[in-house]
């Protein structure tokens, strides 16, 4: 069953057609692979979905609703979320707080300016709860500017991970790591969507990552959809294997 | 080791516990301890540590400089002028909450305007606005007296059970009841505003200063919540003006010029604007040294301008973000 | 009809003064990131020290040599801002913006001062200069010589700045920095240099402004916390950073101010606050900016 | 309803006056040295300690050229009688200085610095008739004595010190300006009719063009106001203001614009020929320093003093308390002393003989309730004539003047023309009191309901 379908969805900056009349679907409960070259255009249908950027055209249904002229805010009401490529983090605050303020947004209790946030229990507990799910328990007290790089990345999934959303978009979860840190991260992934009931779409690079995690892999090139199935399928499509992977090995 | 650590983190809010009881008390007995000047200073002190605190619930919270913070000031200044002046009221509960509450919607409708920018544009454009108020109260001269200004006399406190008595000194009344007032409404504010930046409302608004993208995709509304920001910042410096005019006696268009704007964002850096209580010693400091300066040489100005270069040369984080950290380092080796 | 052209003469001619002011200010903007509220400080500076440089050799010299020494104004204001910018703004680079105004802020404070230490509190005028165009007649009307000169100058000014902006090497190392210093400087660029430069230019056309109006308005205690909150106005018009917009703003607030003064004359004061918040709230970053 | 008169006549009840010939109407005395300061000996113990004043004024900013002259005047004054031993023989003046440059809210706190923290004696100074009205009640609540010696606005003692007790001025109200141009306009141009303006865009400008307009509609009739123009204070470029007030085609222009402001706008007129194509009055062209204006400035035009002082005026040795004050003045400071430092120099003083004359009848030194005593209704003889000091409303009285520029070959600058000085007794052109308060200024109500309508 379809949880997001977008229809021929394009965005255009000048001649530059970074997304153009793509239908893209994601299906319940599934961990989905988005793969392609830089400027292939994921980030942009990413940027799309999520509200933060606009679609020239095209439509936008997530789970049974229009959302395609609905702001940021009412998307992540209605269970979109996502991390960043770069790590987009509060440096200044607490990892507890990064994770704290999720929920509290979530909650819709970031209204409340006449209670102290370190007093709401239920919101510290379910925020040491999703640190611990994360293996960010012992940093909880530390300035989210100062974690190291692993922790940065884990930290920004806890973050849109903390919003309970229906569908997680992740850009690049593992990129900027070291190989031997990627593992620990894509287990996590793997199991918040398992055992949490989250569908996820993955932006990677590494296509072993890919490979490895993925239950279906969509491949794009220059704006639109290059190739869509299941890892087995995708490793023989040879659209993909010459336009894609055999530059990202070259490259 | 977690014992040990809640331990230390236990003596260390009865210790931070223990100075707040000996600093309120000492400013409770202020007009006991220090000549009537002293305590006047104190209440200008006082007063504008409340402006800086709004203040920096903007810059130093929500990451917005506000070049504009003296219209709030003069807003809140003027609604107790125009009180008297209209109404015939004397009543300074009237004029706190009159003042409050337009300096409030003044900031909503600066916010209006505003919020959709950030950095160098929000700055200048809370300037501009500000300004067209300035100008207003400059050219309605029926209504605000232009440069002439407006006067405010001595109001009375506490739903009028405390006034100036006939024939008495206005120095005392200033000095011991109006002091104390003001202190009142101080402790109130620092209270109120303490709970503000600790609330999830505030850990909002640190979440937007920090990276305002994010704040949007974790579901924080941005503009709206920089705009109830600015409200509220606006509200309590607006609030300072009101308590400000019968120190002051008369408000002229003075305090809606951009440099009072200057002076307050002065405060917020002396005292260090990352941290919750720079801006009001920043405040109460920068007062002294403005006075002094003043009494001392007629360049005064130059003196302000080689004090404001050297902090922001030397010491960025300000008096308290420079100061606190090697107190906290002392304790540790001690 | 002679009053029109006289105020479209008045319109360009304070449109000059501003051009000369604000491209310095939105110069500095565009390629180093920082306000200078010390700007109008260094416009002052000029006017000062062209009125005592002429006041000094005022009886030797010949009118027309006088004009020269205006010149000397303008490079007090660039060597200032030479010495400025390396000691006091280099350190503030990689600190947030607000520190980099409030720097500029206190240099304003400092420099006020020190323009009354030096040159005391009565203003310095040196008419001579102007009385040394004759007024002309256009059309039955009375115009000064000297205010078409001053027309001239901005007018070559402008011309002279945007040649050297998209004509010279330098300017093209200059537009580099502005539209990414990291770029810029990852392709060898001396950004530190870059940096001094743009900024001494910057200066120099705010001397130059204060030199040029000098002999018409005096040298004055103030005129330079004045003339920075016009400048602010030109360049949130026109949009900060943008030589055009600095150009097209002067012209934009001369000819309101002339319009305001003419048919408005009891709001002129605010009509430009007015227009410049209307301005930002339709395009905040004014009609040629980028944000 | 008031009546008709010709205009000779109502000029004649007003007592005005033309030329040098009248020392100070009303004042032909010309004061025996001993009255001007000679030895004086002091009854009973009096303290060596010093009396403290404090002096506020601009020291900065484009105020300061007024601001300068006022400090020299006050501290030439301190020398004077510091020289004698000090106040009583004893009491040497201390003088300190504060910069009134730094707006309201500081001048406030500065004033409540001086007394409290510096226990000054006596306060004296303030230019700014946005100042007056903070600091005269902040100086009334602190009971300290106070001699404002500009800051001339009507709104001090109508409204923001209705009951003075411890603060005076010296100086002549703000409404004396526009209505002594108006009497010199109308006297010298009784043809005018077209008017146009141009003010500072503040109170006094405000002030200036009311008073000068009512003023002018009583002395000639119908007036029309044919431009206005509202420059910022501070502003150096005037020539869309020029050209707006050339093309109105005015008989007149009437303009309240001063200090540097005022030099960037002949200077500028000069070269739209303004000067040539109507007539011009001021009401503080001569307000800065003698030397600051040009001799280009064309004879013939109303050069104002704010109605107080000119150096030149009462003349030669008719009047010795000038022509000595004056001589050192120029001594002392280089330059000739303007209307702000003669307001300064002569506060003083009135103090001085205050404190004389309560010596006199206390013995020792007196209280600062015996200083008051002998300040209401004391009457001395300064430099610009003789000055009382009406003790209903602390306001000093002298005569208002103005005059008339001329280049005379004696003087690097333009000066008055002793032939054509304008002398009005204060009273004939301010309410008198207990006079019903009105808007904007009592005294512009009275003139509007009392002055005929002179043809």
């Amino acid at each position: 069953m379809a949880l997001l379908e977008t229809t021929r969805v394009r965005k255009w900056f000048g001649d530059t057609h970074a997304v153009d009349d793509v239908d893209f679907v994601v299906n319940q409960g599934e961990l989905l692979g988005l793969i392609g070259s830089n400027g292939a255009g994921k980030t942009t249908l990413v940027n799309l979905i999520s509200g933060l950027l606009r679609p020239d055209a095209g439509r936008i249904v997530f789970d049974g609703a229009d959302v395609t002229r609905q702001s940021v805010h009412e998307r992540i009401r209605e269970g979109i979320a996502r991390s960043f490529q770069l790590v987009n983090l509060f440096d200044q605050m607490t990892v507890q707080d990064n994770v704290a303020l999720t929920i509290f947004a979530r909650e819709g209790k970031t209204r409340r300016m006449t209670a102290l946030a370190e007093r709401d229990r239920a919101v510290l507990d379910e925020a040491g709860e999703v640190l611990q799910r994360f293996g960010l328990e012992s940093k909880a007290r530390m300035l989210a500017g100062g974690l190291a790089q692993g922790e940065r990345k884990l930290l920004d999934v806890a973050v849109a991970y903390a919003l309970r959303p229906k569908l997680l978009f992740l850009d690049e979860p593992t990129s900027g790591v070291s190989t031997r840190e990627k593992a620990p991260i894509m287990d996590i992934v793997t199991s918040i969507v398992r055992t949490g009931g989250i569908t996820a779409v993955v932006i990677e690079h590494d296509m072993d990552v890919v490979f490895t995690y993925s239950d279906r892999i969509v491949a794009m090139h220059e704006g639109t959809i290059l190739a869509d199935g299941t890892p087995e399928e995708i490793r023989r499509n040879e659209r993909v294997t010459t336009t894609l992977i055999g530059t990202t090995e070259a490259g | 080791m977690s014992q040990a650590l809640l331990a230390s983190g236990r003596l260390l809010a009865g210790w931070r516990l223990a100075v707040g009881i000996a600093i309120a008390l000492f400013l409770v007995l202020v007009p006991r301890l220090l000549p009537p000047f002293q305590t006047l200073q104190l209440s200008y002190g006082l007063i504008f540590a409340i402006a800086a605190l709004g203040f920096n619930l903007l810059l130093g919270y929500t990451g917005l400089l506000s070049f504009g913070h003296s219209a709030f000031f003069g807003v809140g200044a003027y609604t107790a002028a125009l009180l008297v002046k209209y109404m015939g009221l004397s009543s300074m509960e009237a004029f706190v909450l009159a003042g409050a509450l337009a300096s409030a919607v003044t900031a909503a409708l600066f916010g209006a305007v505003c919020v959709r920018y950030t950095r160098i544009f929000f700055s200048i454009l809370m300037l501009a606005l500000s300004q067209v108020i300035w100008s207003l109260a400059f050219k309605l001269f029926w209504v605000t007296g232009g440069t002439d200004g407006l006067r405010v006399p001595t109001p009375t406190l506490l739903g009028g059970s405390v006034a100036l008595g006939a024939g008495e000194d206005k120095l005392v009344f200033l000095t011991h009841r109006y002091y104390y007032y003001v202190l009142a409404l101080f402790l109130v504010c620092v209270g109120a505003m303490w709970v503000i930046v600790n609330s999830p409302f505030g850990k909002a608004l640190q979440a937007i200063r920090d990276n305002e993208t994010r704040a949007e995709f974790v579901g924080v509304q941005v503009r709206k919540y920089r705009w109830i920001a600015l409200v509220v910042s606006g509200t309590f410096t607006g609030l300072a003006g009101t308590l400000w005019v019968p120190l002051n006696g008369l408000t002229t268009p003075d305090i809606l010029y951009w440099p009072f704007s200057g002076k307050i964002v002065f405060f917020v850096v002396l005292g260090g604007f990352r941290t919750f209580l720079g801006p009001v010693l920043g405040a109460v400091v920068f007062n002294y040294l403005e006075t002094y300066a003043i009494g001392f040489t007629v360049y005064w100005q130059m003196v302000l301008g080689v004090v404001l270069v050297l902090l922001v040369l030397t010491m960025p984080a300000g008096l308290v973000g420079t100061l606190a950290p090697l107190f906290a380092r002392r304790r540790r080796i001690a | 009809m002679d009053t029109l052209l006289t105020q479209i003469l008045n319109s360009l001619f304070y449109a000059s003064i501003l051009f000369l002011i604000a491209c310095g200010l939105s110069l500095v903007y565009g390629v180093m990131r920082i306000v200078n509220m010390a700007h109008g400080s260094l416009y002052a500076v000029g006017a000062y020290v062209a009125a005592w440089a002429v006041g000094l050799v005022a009886s030797y010299l010949h009118v027309s040599l006088l004009l020269v020494l205006l010149l000397i104004g303008a490079a007090a204001a660039a060597l200032a801002g030479a010495l400025l910018e390396p000691t006091l703004l280099r350190p503030l680079y990689q600190r947030p913006e607000e520190y980099q105004l409030l720097m500029t802020f206190g240099l304003l404070l400092i420099l006020e001062d020190l323009m009354r230490m030096v040159w005391g509190p009565y203003p310095l005028t040196a008419s001579a200069l102007s009385e040394f165009f004759p007024s002309i007649s256009v059309l039955g009307a009375t115009y000064p010589g000297y205010n078409i000169f001053v027309i001239v100058v901005g007018g070559a000014a402008a011309v002279g700045l945007w040649a050297f902006i998209y004509r010279t090497r330098f300017g093209i190392l200059l537009r580099a920095t502005s539209q990414n210093m990291r770029m810029a400087s990852a392709l060898g660029v001396d950004v530190k240099r870059i940096y001094v430069q743009a900024f001494t230019i910057g200066c120099l056309m705010a001397g130059l402004g204060g030199a040029v109006v000098m002999p018409l308005s005096g040298a004055v205690l103030g005129m330079g916390v004045d003339a920075l909150i016009l400048a602010f106005v030109v360049v949130v018009i026109g949009g900060l950073g943008s030589l055009e917009g600095a150009l097209v703003g002067a012209l934009i607030v001369g000819a309101v101010r002339t319009l305001g003064i003419m048919y408005f004359a009891e709001i002129e004061l605010a009509v430009l606050y007015l227009i410049a918040a209307v301005v930002l709230f339709l395009r905040p970053a004014g009609l040629f900016g980028r944000a | 309803m008031p009546e008709e008169v010709s205009r000779r006549d109502f000029l004649n009840r007003l007592g005005v006056t033309i030329g040098a010939a009248a020392a100070s109407a009303g004042s032909l005395v010309v004061p025996t040295p001993a009255e001007a300061q000679q030895s004086f000996q002091a009854k009973g113990k009096v303290p060596t300690t010093p009396y403290k004043t404090g002096h506020m004024t601009f020291f900065t900013g484009p105020a300061a050229v007024l601001g300068e002259p006022s400090y020299k005047g006050h501290i030439l004054a301190a020398e004077e009688i510091n020289a004698q031993g000090g106040l009583l023989g004893k009491r040497k003046i201390e003088t300190v200085k504060a910069d009134e440059a730094a707006g309201t809210d500081a001048n406030v706190k500065e004033l409540r610095r001086m007394k409290l923290s510096e226990k000054i004696d006596c306060f004296t100074g303030v230019i700014s008739s946005g100042n007056t009205p903070a600091l005269g009640p902040v100086a009334e609540e602190l009971k300290t004595l106070t001699l404002f010696t500009d800051g001339c606005t009507d709104f001090l003692f109508e409204k923001a010190v209705p009951n003075p007790h411890y603060v005076f001025r010296v100086t002549n109200i703000q409404s004396a300006d526009g209505v002594m141009a108006a009497i010199a306009a109308s006297m010298a141009w009784p043809k005018v009719t077209k008017i146009a303006h141009i003010h500072p865009d503040y109170s006094y400008g405000r002030n200036a063009f009311d008073h000068f307009n009512i003023a002018m509609k009583k002395l000639s009739g119908n007036i029309q106001v044919v431009s206005e123009a509202w420059p910022k204070l501070g502003t150096t470029e005037f020539t869309a203001h020029i050209t707006k007030t050339i093309s109105a085609k005015p008989d007149l222009l009437f303009t309240s614009v001063w200090g540097g402001d005022y030099i960037a706008l002949y200077k500028q007129a000069l070269r739209y020929d303004l000067f040539k194509k109507m007539k011009v009055a001021t009401t503080l062209a001569f307000g800065v320093v003698p030397q600051a204006i040009g001799k280009d400035h064309p004879a013939g035009v109303v050069a104002g003093v704010h109605a107080n002082y000119h150096f030149l005026y009462p003349a030669g040795n008719r009047w010795l308390p000038n022509a000595q004050f004056v001589k050192k003045y120029y001594d002392r400071w280089k330059e000739y002393p303007t209307f702000e430092s003669e307001g300064a120099y002569t506060a003083l003083h009135m103090l001085r003989v205050a404190v004389e004359k309560a010596n006199q009848l206390v013995g020792g030194w007196p209280d600062d309730q015996a200083i008051i005593a002998m300040l209401e209704g004391l009457m001395y003889a300064a430099p610009a004539g003789y000055t009382y000091i009406r003790p209903d409303n602390h306001q000093g009285y002298k005569d208002a003047l103005t005059g008339f520029l001329v280049n005379s070959p004696d003087y690097a600058f333009p000066v008055w023309d002793l032939k054509r000085v304008i002398t009005v007794p204060i009273r004939s052109i301010t309410a008198p009191p207990g006079y019903p308060k009105g808007e904007p200024t009592t005294t512009y109500k009275w003139i509007e309901e009392t002055w005929p309508k002179s043809a």
